[in-house]
């Protein structure tokens, strides 16, 4: 196989880029789009890794290379950029505006797997920052007044957590001299530039209470933008804390605890919330807070047993990818569902997506099965404190999951049929379930032997439909009627719809008069009648001035008063005194 | 130096001529011009080279004799006069022809011949007066000078104008009476009139009020606030070479009397500096607050000579001995700068004037005529008077203010700088004026072709920006010693 | 070995031409246009052959004695050089731009006249080798904007104009009298390397601050150091142009370049620490930038909203240098080119808004995305840059920042620089979020006029800049390549 | 003597005061004539006769002619209130310099004139025995020069300024003409006596020009000389020869000795004396032309 040089991972989407310039160019450079990860997933695929790169006249220096973990991601994330732009380029077929859209994928797709195989700050900062600006076009991308508020509060969580990046990782060059991103998680680095970074991931990675841009911005977006915001850059953040964080190497348990606590409040809260949504994605987008939580979870405890840490991110590396490959699923599925009417064709749908929905659940065979067990085994070694609420939260996020998916699931079968979604979209979904089935089986991950399945597995999933059966029937019964929510949580609150187009700047009053010339007078010269009595004044100021002020000190001039000089007068004509 | 006197007759002889042989006044008035401004050159090369010289006429010498003395400052002050006539003459010739033509306006013609005599007699006088180191002469050569400027205002033969002159002359007639008396006195006082005389009138009373009735002739010939009612009318209403003359040169001869009085009387002049500053501020505001309320643009020029006489007077009176400080080069420069400046500025208004066919401020931007290159000598000038780099102004103020902050004068160079602030202020009015342009502008926008008059107007300006480049030249002119 | 024609030679492409230009007739458009391009590529040849022969250690001076202890120096050393590539290749393109955009104005020799002028202005202040020149060309470059921010004619136009007026000639008055302070205190005081005050401030402590303040506020005023920033907002009446290349490169960056002249050339970085004059200009920098940044938030009238950024862009390269680092000085030193190109793209963009479809208004930015791709292509990326996203030049400036800011031990520098970061997203993304996504107003106003090459490009070769700064940032030549150089020269 | 001294002294004040106080122009001018004539008195009692003969001649003479001929063509004064506060403003302030001047002339040191001695060691030299003509036309003959200068200066102002047309005297009758047939050519005698007489006592060129112009002037009023009637050019030529004539001489004399109105050893009398001749022809000439007011360029109408 010949090697791939690893410029071409984010060359690859910004070279299509520039064909999109070209008017003349943009029907093939549509077509293209779902090629351009291409290259990333060759090269997170080949058998050897391709050698790192240093191109110092770039940005600040910039190293590319591929690190074992990174090539995970990188199958992953570009299997996932593929199908995106295949599912964006059948869903949005008749949208005008799909050109704009193809290129903030483009942009994001470019980010997304440049920050996968960047190794220095610089590059790795600006692939970062270049993907969540141009999520922030997908987010965008409908228009309306929902994607409007998504699009503000995402863009307002964007530019905070690339602030802090920022700030976190200028300090951390300046601790470590350095500009490469492993060396962050070298000792010596300050523990507040550390936070700053790990507040820019966790806002990606969407952890509770940094999340709430997150349903709005998957429930805005079209689906296959959905399907590649959850699946793919999500996990961005969670590389991005594998990379930069100690871990394995200190012992910190203060920061173990506090991420452990935001995970398990994630953990708990996004079924709560996710439950009383309204629309399928805005539930599916809590049950990725879910997911994300979990890792989380697993990097506080990494962070608080160093010793587990390498168990853990295996099985880290495990959850990313499959949770990636079910939630692009289902996101894809929401638009096929809608395009089909009700009837067996929408049951086929449900069937084929309730496999990823299964594996999301943690059903055993499937990669979730194996995904969750590897955590929950992982975990199991951490600090002995913490066994007592580490496995109740395990159980409580299945259970959440389960209830989750259930309640997607029930929208999504009472979801009516939207004309304008053509069919086509249903290809790139059939693809996706069958990788969300097969994936982590074509993608390099890390080996897991997975402990035969238990009928206890099975609890949530029969817990949740318990408790589903036993909702609708109390909602049946005492005939209330359900009004969800918007998306978004707290923030729904500060929603304004339509914004009237503000009067920001009043117009300065008019001055009147100049600024600079006072009034004027009809006549100023008619000074000429008290001359007369200027001159006199000053003369006889001048003269009694000269009178009255005493005579100078050292004017006493000997020879005042003394006779000229003799008088003969000289006759050289340069005679002068 | 042959050309010493040659520089004060010549030109009386060219006055003579051209008011004998009136067809032929203007070439005779350009003949005398051009070979007194050579001779001016000559005597600045000269002085430049070997030094000062003095000649004593008849051969008798001080104090029986006079004494003609070219020193560097007398020779800057005769090369700027030598200067601005030649730019003058340029607007004159332009203005008036230079030989009557078969069917002339009788106005023209009477300019013609009016005008160059008594600018030659000007030009004679001032010469004579810059070389003369006698206080009678002195006085003398103030009285050519005061008749033929009082000639110069009535010139244009306007009602107004005739009025101004006859201020004009009462006021310069009772400026020459005091200086007369203040001579007298001074002879009294010292048994001799040379001006070497100065240093020993400190020692008596009546010698010091010789002086005090000097300065105060000086100051209403000078129109030094708040003797100045006289002038800006006899200023405004002159036509435009005689304005700029006036204002350019007439004044200068008593501010460099001024200054001549501060540096030889030394200890005299120290109880009379304060006087001075507190008029030379005085002179600044009130000019200023005039020029910015005058709604006619001959009117804010003259009222801007007032401020900057103020600020002349101002860098005199703080000008020390001239073997140590500075500051007095100062004022020689400040006269130079505004000499150029304000010949540059008047020649403009004029054509400006000529073009629009009023001067008020306020009409300037209301018409589609743009005489561009007179507003354009008008904005070079303001920034040469306003003392902004590179103009001879500019280095004028900096030597100023290295002078003040080396005495620790800091009230005075607060009150440099207010005056620096107020110039702008009125200046401003009228050259952002000509910065017209936009909707309320027709677009055919019709321009004037250049004439000789603008080209006077813009060599004069340039000159007073370019000065500032070479201030080296006068600079060097002034360093040389000073007779005394 | 000492040259002495290049420095005149380049000064005179600009300073020569203007009077050429002015005195062209309105109506001889291709003879203007012809020397206006002619002189600007001589220039920026000569620029770049100066690059070189600096970078090779050719020494360049040109001396003419003006009076006695005062002399008028041009000379070019490393950061000169910097300046002055600024301004020659920001000359030629606005140059370009400014044919299109006057096409049928009136006064159009005037204005390319002074246009020149200022650029000579500029070329002054970035060649002079003591403060005496720079304070003349100073001097000019105010004198030289004024008839430009005037241009318009309108009686906003005038009032604009008078304030500017105001603004700049006090600036320009306390900066001479601080000058001649100085002179009189120090005598020449040329343009050295860590200083050249020698021992004085031992002996005048007091003074040399007060000469210090004084110095500062005359080149503060055109830096717009907050509160002597008044003029930059309303001068924006004038034409896009002059807001572009003036406003946003010439004036202001003449102002922070006499600060680091003053700072470092003048007191010298250690003396200005001695001093205990670093802490204060870096505060008044820091509330600058965070002032202005609050003032743009608020601004609805597009090209306000640019020059109140301005106002607080212009700020770090003076905070650069008032942190007294050399990481520091490298951000500031490189914000310098790097603000330059990102402001004028900008202005040249909203230049085009305005001339195409009349666009003045942020509220008025809808769907400009659709309607003028190109111009707000060029916008976005101009605005990405200010806000700092990597790739783009901004990034760069701001990352030695805040690296410089941790250098010199004031990590309070990071807060700022996320504060400053965060409220410049503020407002420059909801113009681009309307430009981009928002549909185009249901009645679109009538096209003005077509956008024809000499508009559109410039933006776009400036934006390619913009983006190149960025991403080749660390090679040789790069503006912050050319920075590590001219600081590894101040700071021994 | 002291008693006519001050009662002299006393009248000057009284007729200044009287010229000041005048209601109208006509009464002002007379004032102004015996405050003339009165100080031209004083000179003589200070022993200098040449200057109370150009002061009684010029100075009151030719200037209250002169007056008396604006006045009656002007309107008559304009009832101008001067306010009582300027008034007394004025008055103090007057009162202010007239006591600085006391003050002065009292304190006056006695200083040594250091002319006298001066002049009388240098009189050998000058070629003429009278000391004031000595210094009019030798030492200090540049400042002379000058003073042609202002009197041509105040002609050519005059000219510029000067009505339009010329007052025509009526003829006079048969009783003048006799008069004027002596008076005419004692006049050009006189004038010639008092030139001549310059060089050893007082009188000379100013004197001598005064009185030529009398003469011209009785001519003019009898009618037997119309200045309007001649030629612009020759009036003025003559007006010019003899300024032209002293600077001539001045720089005559430079070529030939090398230094400025240096006259040549021994020669001093006969240069002079030409100098001399030139300015009285001149004076006269010039005070005619100031009377009569007339226009450059003469009759051309």
């Amino acid at each position: 196989m010949i090697e791939l040089p690893l410029f071409l991972v984010p060359g690859a989407p910004l070279a299509l880029l520039i064909l999109f310039a070209l008017p003349q160019a943009r029907a093939t450079a549509r077509a293209l789009v779902p090629v351009a990860p291409l290259p990333a997933l060759l090269a997170a695929l080949a058998p050897v890794a391709p050698p790192p790169l240093a191109l110092d006249w770039l940005l600040l220096g910039t190293r590319l290379a591929l690190t074992e973990t990174g090539a995970t991601f990188l199958a992953f994330s570009a299997l996932l950029w593929a199908l995106a732009g295949w599912g964006a380029e059948r869903l949005l077929v008749r949208d005008p505006a799909r050109d704009r859209f193809s290129v903030c994928l483009l942009l994001a797709m470019t980010g997304n797997l440049g920050l996968l195989v960047a190794q220095d700050l610089g590059s790795f900062y600006a692939f970062f920052a270049m993907m969540s600006l141009a999520s922030w076009g997908l987010v965008l991308h409908g228009g309306g007044a929902a994607q409007v508020f998504a699009g503000r509060i995402y863009i307002a969580f964007a530019i905070l957590g690339e602030v802090a990046l920022f700030a976190g990782l200028a300090m951390g060059a300046f601790a470590t001299g350095t500009y490469m991103l492993a060396d962050l998680a070298q000792p010596g680095v300050p523990p507040l530039a550390l936070a700053l970074v790990a507040v820019g991931f966790l806002i990606k990675l969407g952890a509770v209470p940094l999340h709430l841009w997150l349903p709005l911005a998957h429930s805005a977006a079209p689906a296959p933008a959905s399907a590649v915001l959850s699946g793919a850059m999500l996990k961005a953040g969670l590389f991005g804390l594998m990379t930069v964080l100690p871990l394995g190497a200190v012992v910190a348990p203060e920061a173990g605890a506090l991420l452990a606590a935001m995970a398990v409040a994630g953990l708990l809260i996004a079924p709560l919330l996710g439950l009383v949504q309204g629309d399928p994605k805005a539930v599916l987008a809590y049950s990725s807070i879910g997911q994300m939580s979990l890792m989380a979870l697993g990097l506080g405890v990494g962070l608080a047993a160093p010793e587990a840490w390498p168990a853990i991110a295996v099985a880290l590396v495990l959850l990313a990818a499959h949770h990636a490959f079910a939630k692009a699923a289902l996101f894809l599925g929401v638009p096929v569902v809608w395009a089909t009417g009700i009837g067996w064709p929408r049951a086929l749908v449900l069937g084929a997506m309730a496999l990823p929905a299964a594996a999301l659940i943690g059903l055993p065979g499937t990669s979730g099965g194996l995904a969750k067990d590897a955590i929950k085994t992982a975990v199991a070694v951490g600090p002995g404190a913490w066994a007592f609420w580490l496995a109740p939260a395990l159980f409580a996020a299945s259970l959440g999951t389960a209830c989750l998916m259930l309640r997607a699931f029930a929208l999504l079968a009472a979801a009516p049929i939207r004309a304008e979604v053509p069919r086509g979209v249903a290809l790139p979904f059939a693809v996706a379930v069958g990788l969300g089935v097969a994936g982590l089986a074509l993608i390099p991950v890390p080996t897991h032997a997975a402990k035969a399945a238990v009928p206890s597995d099975l609890l949530p999933l029969a817990m949740a439909a318990a408790l589903a059966a036993l909702t609708l029937a109390a909602v049946r019964l005492a005939r209330v009627r359900l009004v969800p929510p918007a998306p978004g949580g707290l923030l729904a609150a500060f929603e304004q719809v339509p914004v009237p187009a503000p009067v920001l700047a009043l117009p300065a009053p008019e001055r009147r008069g100049r600024a600079l010339a006072p009034r004027r007078r009809r006549r100023p010269d008619g000074l000429a009648q008290s001359g007369g009595l200027a001159i006199l004044g000053m003369a006889a100021a001048l003269a009694l001035a000269a009178v009255m002020l005493p005579e100078p000190a050292g004017s006493a001039n000997p020879t005042s008063g003394a006779p000229a000089p003799a008088a003969a007068p000289a006759q050289s004509p340069a005679a002068g005194d | 130096m042959t050309d010493t006197s040659l520089l004060v007759l010549l030109p009386f002889l060219a006055a003579l001529a051209a008011t004998i042989h009136a067809r032929g006044a203007a070439g005779w008035g350009l003949a005398g011009t051009v070979a007194s401004a050579g001779l001016a050159a000559h005597l600045a090369l000269s002085v430049h080279a070997s030094g000062p010289a003095s000649i004593a006429i008849g051969g008798w010498a001080a104090p029986l004799g006079i004494t003609l003395r070219a020193d560097g400052l007398a020779a800057l002050m005769i090369a700027m006069t030598a200067l601005v006539g030649l730019g003058v003459c340029v607007q004159a010739l332009a203005a008036w022809g230079l030989r009557p033509t078969a069917v002339e306006d009788p106005r023209r013609a009477r300019m013609r011949m009016g005008f160059w005599p008594l600018w030659l007699s000007t030009l004679a006088a001032l010469n004579g007066l810059y070389l003369s180191g006698d206080l009678f002469n002195l006085y003398v050569t103030f009285e050519i000078l005061g008749l033929a400027a009082v000639g110069l205002t009535a010139l244009s033969g306007t009602r107004r104008a005739l009025r101004a002159a006859f201020d004009y002359l009462v006021a310069g007639l009772a400026g020459s009476l005091l200086l007369l008396l203040g001579v007298a006195l001074a002879y009294a006082a010292a048994g001799r009139v040379d001006l070497g005389v100065l240093p020993l009138l400190a020692d008596s009373a009546a010698g010091r009020i010789a002086i005090a009735l000097i300065v105060s002739g000086v100051g209403l010939k000078a129109a030094l606030f708040p003797l100045h009612f006289w002038m800006p009318a006899a200023h405004s209403s002159a036509a435009p070479a005689a304005s700029a003359i006036l204002s350019a040169l007439v004044v200068k001869g008593a501010l460099y009397l001024a200054l001549r009085l501060l540096l030889e009387g030394g200890l005299v002049a120290d109880a009379l500096r304060w006087g001075l500053i507190c008029l030379g501020a005085g002179g600044m505001a009130w000019g200023s607050v005039c020029a910015l309320r005058a709604d006619r643009l001959k009117l804010l020029v003259a009222y801007s000579t007032v401020a900057q006489i103020g600020l002349i007077m101002l860098a005199i009176s703080v000008a020390g001995d001239p073997l140590t400080g500075t500051a007095w080069q100062a004022a020689a420069l400040l006269m130079l700068s505004h000499a150029l400046a304000k010949a540059a500025m008047f020649l403009a208004v004029g054509r400006i004037a000529e073009e629009l066919g009023h001067d008020r401020i306020s009409g300037l931007n209301r018409s589609d005529l743009r005489p561009g290159a007179a507003e354009f000598a008008f904005a070079i000038a303001a920034i040469s008077l306003i003392g902004l780099p590179p103009t001879a102004g500019f280095v004028g103020k900096w030597v100023l203010i290295d002078g003040l902050i080396g005495q620790g004068a800091w009230p005075v160079v607060a009150l440099v700088l207010t005056g620096t602030v107020l110039s702008v202020a009125y200046l401003s009015r009228v050259v952002s004026r000509c910065l017209r342009g936009g909707p309320h502008i027709a677009p055919g926008a019709r321009r004037p072709p250049w004439r000789a008059g603008d080209v006077a107007a813009i060599g004069l300006a340039f000159t007073a920006l370019f000065m500032g480049l070479l201030s080296a030249a006068p600079l060097a002119l002034l360093n040389g010693p000073l007779l005394s | 070995m000492i040259e002495t024609w290049l420095p005149v030679a380049i000064l005179m492409t600009s300073l020569g031409v203007a009077p050429v230009i002015l005195m062209i007739p309105d109506g001889a458009r291709t003879l203007r246009t012809t020397v206006n391009l002619a002189a600007a590529s001589v220039k920026v040849c000569l620029v770049g052959w100066l690059a070189w022969q600096v970078a090779r250690g050719t020494d360049f001076e040109a001396r003419l004695p003006v009076a006695p202890g005062l002399d008028l120096v041009l000379q070019a050393d490393a950061l000169s050089v910097l300046f002055l590539a600024l301004s020659a290749v920001l000359w030629f393109l606005t140059t370009i731009y400014a044919v299109g955009y006057l096409e049928g104005g009136t006064d159009r020799s005037r204005f390319f006249g002074f246009f020149s002028l200022c650029v000579a202005a500029t070329v002054g202040i970035a060649m002079s080798g003591n403060l005496f020149t720079f304070l003349i060309f100073f001097e000019v470059l105010t004198l030289a904007t004024w008839p430009l921010v005037v241009h318009r004619g309108s009686a906003e136009a005038h009032r604009a104009g008078r304030i500017y007026l105001a603004y700049t000639l006090g600036g320009g008055l306390a900066l001479t009298l601080g000058t001649i302070w100085l002179y009189a205190l120090a005598g020449d005081v040329t343009f050295t390397p860590q200083g050249t005050l020698g021992n004085l401030p031992a002996e005048h402590p007091v003074t040399l601050r007060i000469i210090f303040l004084l110095l500062i506020a005359g080149v503060g005023v055109k830096a717009a150091l907050v509160p002597l920033h008044g003029w930059l907002p309303i001068s924006m009446v004038a034409p896009a142009p002059v807001s572009a290349l003036l406003h946003a490169v010439a004036v202001v960056k003449a102002g922070a370049f006499g600060i680091m002249r003053i700072v470092y050339d003048v007191f010298g970085v250690e003396t200005t620490q001695a001093l205990g004059l670093a802490m204060p200009l870096a505060a008044a920098a820091a509330v600058t930038i965070i002032w202005g940044s609050l003032r743009a938030l608020t601004q609805d009238d597009l090209k306000k909203r640019l020059a109140y950024s301005t106002v607080s862009q212009v700020s770090y390269i003076t905070l650069g240098v008032a942190l007294i680092s050399p990481v520091a000085a490298i951000g500031g030193l490189a914000h310098l080119i790097h603000q330059g190109i990102m402001k004028i793209t900008l202005f040249l963009a909203a230049g085009n808004f305005a001339e195409g479809q009349g666009v003045k208004k942020v509220s008025q930015m809808d769907g400009m995305g659709r309607l003028m791709p190109g111009a707000t292509l060029a916008f976005t990326v101009g605005a990405l840059g200010m806000i700092g996203v990597p790739p783009l030049a901004g990034f760069v400036s701001k990352w030695y920042l805040a690296a410089g800011g941790l250098d010199a031990q004031a990590p309070l520098v990071i807060a700022l620089l996320a504060g400053s970061s965060l409220m410049n997203a503020a407002y420059f993304l909801p113009i681009l979020h309307r430009a981009w996504f928002r549909p185009p107003p249901e009645t679109p106003a009538p096209r003005l006029r077509r956008i024809g090459w000499m508009l559109a490009v410039p933006p776009a070769i400036t934006a390619g800049l913009i983006l190149a700064a960025g991403l080749l940032a660390n090679a040789p030549f790069s503006p912050l390549g050319w920075t590590r150089f001219i600081v590894s020269l101040e700071y021994i | 003597m002291i008693v006519f001294d001050l009662m002299l002294a006393a009248a000057i004040l009284v007729a200044g005061w009287s010229a000041l106080s005048a209601p109208d122009r006509t009464g002002a001018i007379a004032g102004f004539l015996v405050f003339g004539l009165l100080v031209a008195l004083s000179w003589v009692r200070l022993d200098a006769p040449d200057v109370a003969l150009a002061e009684a001649a010029i100075g009151s003479g030719l200037t209250g002619a002169l007056m008396l001929r604006a006045a009656g063509r002007m309107a008559p004064p304009a009832a101008d209130r001067v306010p009582r506060a300027q008034r007394a403003a004025a008055a103090l302030l007057a009162c202010g310099l007239a006591g600085g001047l006391a003050v002065a002339v009292m304190d006056l040191p006695g200083a040594t004139i250091v002319y006298d001695p001066l002049v009388r060691a240098d009189l050998g030299q000058s070629g003429v025995s009278n000391p004031v003509t000595a210094v009019l036309l030798n030492f200090r003959a540049w400042d002379t020069l000058l003073e042609m200068a202002v009197l041509l200066a105040a002609l050519v102002l005059v000219a510029a300024l000067g009505p339009r047309g010329t007052p025509r005297p009526a003829r006079l009758g048969p009783l003048y003409t006799p008069f004027l047939r002596i008076m005419a050519p004692l006049s050009v005698l006189v004038a010639g006596h008092l030139l001549w007489l310059g060089a050893t006592a007082p009188g000379g060129a100013f004197q001598a020009g005064a009185v030529l112009c009398g003469g011209l002037l009785a001519l003019y009023f009898g009618g037997a000389l119309r200045p309007a009637a001649v030629p612009a050019g020759p009036l003025w030529a003559l007006c010019a020869a003899g300024v032209a004539v002293f600077a001539a001489a001045a720089l005559a004399a430079e070529v030939l000795t090398g230094t400025l109105l240096a006259y040549p050893d021994g020669a001093d009398k006969i240069w002079i004396l030409a100098i001399e001749g030139g300015l009285t022809v001149s004076i006269g000439a010039t005070l005619l032309l100031l009377f009569t007011g007339l226009r450059q360029g003469g009759a051309r109408a």
